[in-house]
């Protein structure tokens, strides 16, 4: 373990800018929003980022191949180049997990390769929670927020920055910091640990969990009476998806250019009454089957392909962001009718 | 804050599906923090128990009336404020609600406090208590803060344009009138601008746009069937916006086709996860059609005929209006 | 204007009415009066034809400047279409402006069927406003660049 | 399992030939171009075929793979992208990415079995892949009975090659219906699920099934009073899709994927799966 200290900041992340670009959270108008660093640029402290660090791999829309067309003929043009190394630096614990649930996803067999040309050219630098908010719940996905998972771990305590290298890729970016870090004792950041731990033991939603659900659990949940209730109000808009980590649904769509064809997917959201729609119909009519679609694939479709592992990390942002204030909580604890605050 | 109780208004709701006026509520749900209610529909009495009103039950629920007033069933149950009266008006003037089916009953206002509004000023809220004009936010990490309430209120009930209610069948407590407000200071603020720092303005708002069409579907202006944006057909299609071009377009062809219709009922910026401030596009509008066309309060009168659907022979021309700034 | 300005030729959308303006620009053919071959026009039934995502669309797909012309405020063949135009253009082109957007880039302008020469010089002059302003910059689709 | 090296990635396809199969349906003939097949596929699975500009759609894949020359695609015309191709001439490029999705399981569980095919309109399209592998193989399988109805005599599809080939095979028995009496129509006519009852197959055999949502329904139940388990029934399922490889998420049915888990279910799978198709 090497440390830094938090006045010294600047000059970790521009010894980091050396060799690779960083991104790092920082406070804008409306909350923390990840930006390359320069110069000057300040390490937000809020809990976590208005979007989820899933942009950096899974970016909102992504060109994937262009046309150019004349008479009857076709030329298919791949323009992807080559991705730089990058660090994102502050990622969260949950935003970390988030990386695993989408690359189930994206890494599964037929590879995603624009996602997986990303996936490797990232750093993930985490750094512990020192004030997770009232709409966390991280806990019940069983993720640790005093000890999240990435290539390099940090924990920030007043005056000083502990950095842990977890993996190849860490160990490699970590040598390079050397020159402004200094070693210290592996213990060295459990003070800071057992303090947050002590914080997420009192958080609001600590005793929510998840065992109600699971892969196995469609035939129980699908038809469950509180769907139409729990979804009257959803407006169908895609602010719950997007500001997501995990939610990774996508279109492909085609832009005419100036000369020829762009071919890009974009973010898409099951909440959008047009997902599903064919010439041939539409298999989910109503606001009540596309906002069961989203959960229920969260809590029972993503486990049942993913050895159990829940569709959600429990970030909080729709609990923030939702305009009628729905979110996963809510209709965790409805349908589960489970979670007891007090358990 | 509210000077009407939970239990007023659940008391007339009970009194009203009682004797058969009404057979459904359109109220808020209890969340599991202070400032998380939801919109809920409630069909019986029993229902109704899990009730609430309070400081934040500031979301406008006229628009789920386009839906529910084409349900078959008896009259629904609205608490209207001020502002949502506005909305109503303005939706049965097109058309787009069965006014016969609603029974709007009028409630007083105090301004609506927003959890998005609360969290860019306090982290990690865990209870808001409002006594008078005192917001008190009890924090997991900074003890309990004291705040006025005109600092925790959003834009919209800062510069609230009218305590009146102009359109209910029943109203609690007294009727307000329609204030001075200066809803539109910080239009003015940006016409004083350079157009360099306007743009630059703009640009920095919009871009943060991720096109989750929470502006739209939360307006009740917004009512179109198959919106423009969503149509394939239109040649203006999008989804995540692919170019900073198709920010502006969204926002501008939005705000222009609810000019006139829009009451600037403020829900669109409530409801942005960027905190983009779009109302203050509408209020563009409305500013300008005031000082073009006369005063014009969308939604004041049923039938009322908006300025950018009439004329006059001696209307200002394009090149003047443009002018004015100069 | 610098040399650079003068090699630069804007790329111009005319929205003309049928009835008046495209007959005033036929007019201004046919007396073989000049106006820059930049002006790409586009014949619509009534200048109030033309909604507002029209102007947008064009400024993305790569126009410097929209200029809209319809008959004179009274003489519409339709009776009224161009006192719609009139108000929706004011407030649309406010709203531009609003945004940072160079109020140079767009116009109205009433054209007659007599007026051949009217439109020849609003043509000029259209082209040689945006031109000094050079590319259309806060509008542009880059993907509509080549 | 498929296993892509970029499987979002098209190549370019040429329409060597179209064939107007009914009024509603045209047979698209694709090869690259230079002549050859694209990708080799199994029976059953699909491709996603593109007018850049226009849109992408998924569309099974007509030809046997046993047709070493080129693909074929039936499509009705029912949308944006489906106009566009009828209105295609020969010699227009297209792209077109796959193999996608589950096959018939012809190898394995076909093989040695009596089959029983049954088809409404369109539906045969998928299953002329699996049919003409079948025939290809025609050892590998016992009995090959093929009911198939369209509303007209014009509406069938295929039907040269039902009359001329399939008909005249050794032990391949084809029963064609259609809806309504029409001139010059000496066959069976009524609906699908009737003429299936009617006909009163033995249970000795696996069904495929293809067709309109109303005709699946009424066939299965069918099939069922024939004393038919579900286990020796199959179908394909069709839901809106855009990659192809499970991962944009929209074709799913509980946790299947249409695209990748699909398309071809056994009906015994789709018990397990909620009614959301």
């Amino acid at each position: 373990m090497r440390k830094i200290a938090k006045s010294a900041l600047d000059s970790l992340f521009a010894a980091m800018s050396e060799s690779k670009k960083v991104y790092l959270p920082v406070d804008g108008e409306g909350g923390a929003r990840y930006q390359l660093w320069t110069e000057g640029t300040v390490l937000s402290e809020a809990v976590n980022t208005v979007r989820s660090a899933k942009d950096f791999f899974f970016p909102q829309t992504e060109n994937l191949v262009e046309f150019k067309m004349e008479g009857k003929k076709l030329d298919v043009i791949d323009v992807r180049r080559e991705t730089e190394d990058f660090v994102i630096f502050g990622v969260r614990a949950c935003d970390v997990r988030s990386f695993d649930i989408l690359d189930r996803v994206f890494l599964g067999a037929p590879v995603d390769t624009y996602y997986k040309n990303r996936r490797e050219h990232g750093v993930i630098v985490s750094l512990a929670c020192n004030k997770p908010a009232e709409t966390c719940f991280c806990q019940t996905f069983g993720i640790d927020a005093s000890a999240p998972a990435g290539d390099i771990v940090c924990h920030m305590t007043d005056d000083t920055l502990f950095l842990d290298a977890k993996t190849e890729k860490g160990e490699k970016l970590l040598a390079t910091l050397e020159g402004v870090t200094e070693p210290c004792a592996d213990s060295a950041a459990d003070e800071q640990k057992a303090l947050i731990r002590s914080r997420l033991d009192k958080l609001p939603l600590k005793g929510l969990t998840a065992d109600k659900f699971g892969g196995d659990k469609t035939k129980e949940f699908f038809n469950d009476p509180a769907w139409a209730s729990l979804s009257e109000s959803c407006l169908g808009c895609g602010t719950c998806t997007f500001v997501c980590p995990t939610c990774q649904c996508y279109d492909i769509k085609d832009f005419k250019t100036a000369d020829g064809v762009r071919r890009f997917r974009c973010w898409d959201s099951c909440m959008y009454s047009e997902f599903t729609k064919m010439s041939a119909g539409q298999p989910r009519l109503t606001q009540k089957e596309r906002f069961r679609q989203r959960f229920m694939h969260k809590l029972v479709y993503y486990p049942a392909n993913n050895e159990g592992i829940f569709g959600c990390v429990g970030c909080g942002r729709c609990l923030a962001k939702c305009p009628i204030q729905m979110n996963i909580v809510k209709v965790m604890k409805k349908l589960g009718e489970g979670g007891d605050k007090n358990d | 804050m509210q000077k009407v109780t939970r239990d007023i208004l659940v008391n007339k709701a009970k009194e009203l599906l009682a004797n058969g006026t009404v057979d459904r509520v359109y109220g808020w749900k209890k969340g599991e923090f202070a400032y998380d209610v939801t919109p809920a529909l409630f069909k019986s009495e029993k229902e109704l128990d899990e009730f609430v009103f309070g400081d934040f039950c500031g979301a406008n629920v006229s628009k789920y009336l386009v839906a529910e007033s084409k349900k078959a069933g008896g009259k629904i149950l609205v608490f209207l404020k001020p502002c949502d009266t506005y909305s109503l008006n303005q939706l049965t003037t097109e058309h787009r609600v069965d006014r016969e089916k609603i029974y709007a009953v009028g409630i007083p206002c105090e301004g609506m406090l927003t959890g998005s509004a609360l969290k860019d000023k306090v982290d990690s809220v865990l209870s808001v208590e409002t006594e008078g004009d005192t917001v008190k936010v009890e924090t997991l990490y900074d003890g309990v803060k004291t705040f006025p309430a005109s600092d925790l209120l959003p834009d919209r009930c800062r510069n609230c344009k009218s305590k009146k209610h102009v359109t209910y069948d029943e109203l609690i407590g007294e009727d307000g009138e329609v204030l001075d407000s200066g809803r539109f200071d910080e239009v003015e603020k940006l016409e004083k601008m350079t157009p360099d720092e306007r743009f630059a303005f703009w640009q920095g708002e919009l871009s943060r746009c991720i096109r989750c069409n929470a502006c739209r579907d939360v307006c009740p202006a917004c009512t179109c069937e198959k919106c423009v944006f969503d149509n394939p057909k239109s040649g203006l299609e999008n989804k995540a916006a692919a170019d900073s071009f198709e920010e502006k377009m969204f926002h501008i062809i939005r705000a222009f086709h609810v000019a006139g219709r829009c009451t600037d009922c403020g829900e669109c910026s409530r409801v942005c996860p960027q905190h983009i401030p779009l109302h203050l596009l509408n209020r563009k509008f409305i500013k300008d059609m005031n000082t073009f066309y006369g005063e014009y309060q969308a939604g004041e009168v049923v039938g009322n005929r908006p300025p950018v659907v009439n004329y006059t022979k001696e209307d200002i021309e394009p090149s003047e209006a443009v002018k004015r700034g100069e | 204007m610098s040399v650079t300005n003068e090699e630069y030729r804007p790329l111009i959308v005319a929205f003309c009415c049928n009835w008046c303006s495209y007959a005033g620009a036929d007019l201004a053919g046919n007396n073989r009066l000049a106006y820059p071959a930049d002006v790409k026009i586009i014949r619509v039934p009534c200048s109030c034809r033309v909604n507002p995502a029209f102007i947008l669309r064009a400024f993305q797909r790569g126009a410097d400047g929209v200029i809209i012309c319809g008959c004179h405020p009274g003489d519409c063949h339709y009776t009224s279409g161009n006192y719609y135009t009139r108000r929706r253009m004011a407030l649309l082109f406010s709203m531009l402006d609003y945004l940072g957007i160079e109020k140079e880039r767009t116009r109205v302008e009433w054209v007659s069927a007599a007026e051949g020469a009217k439109f020849a010089a609003t043509m000029n002059d259209f082209c040689k406003t945006v031109a000094a302003l050079g590319e259309n910059k806060r509008l542009e689709d880059l993907r509509c660049k080549k | 399992m498929i296993d892509m090296k970029e499987p979002l990635m098209p190549v370019v396809g040429e329409v060597v030939d179209i064939r107007l199969d009914t009024p509603d349906i045209k047979t698209f003939r694709v090869v690259t171009p230079d002549g050859k097949k694209a990708f080799e596929h199994r029976p059953g699975q699909c491709a996603m075929l593109s007018i850049p500009g226009v849109g992408e759609a998924m569309f099974s894949i007509t030809s046997s793979p046993t047709n070493t020359e080129y693909m074929e695609f039936s499509i009705k015309k029912c949308g944006c992208v489906t106009e566009w191709l009828h209105s295609m001439e020969v010699g227009q490029q297209i792209t077109i990415r796959g193999p996608y999705g589950n096959p018939f399981p012809v190898d394995d569980v076909f093989a040695g079995k009596n089959l029983l095919f049954i088809a409404g309109g369109v539906g045969l399209a998928p299953l002329r892949s699996v049919i003409n592998y079948c025939r290809h193989y025609r050892d590998r399988y016992g009995k090959i009975d093929i009911v198939y109805g369209s509303r007209s005599k014009d509406d069938l599809l295929d039907y040269k090659e039902i009359i001329d080939e399939w008909a005249n095979d050794a032990n391949v028995h084809v029963h064609l219906t259609i809806d309504r009496e029409q001139e010059g129509w000496d066959g069976h006519v009524g609906f699908v699920p009737n003429y299936v009852k009617e006909l009163g197959f033995d249970t000795d055999k696996i069904a495929v099934l293809c067709g309109p949502p109303v005709m699946i329904k009424f066939t299965l139940a069918g099939l069922y009073e024939l004393g038919f388990e579900k286990t020796q029934i199959y179908t394909t399922l069709e839901l809106r899709m855009k990659c192809g490889i499970g991962k944009c998420g929209r074709c799913n049915v509980g946790s299947k994927y249409v695209c990748k888990d699909g398309p071809v279910f056994r009906f015994d799978q789709l018990d397990e799966l909620p009614d959301e198709y």
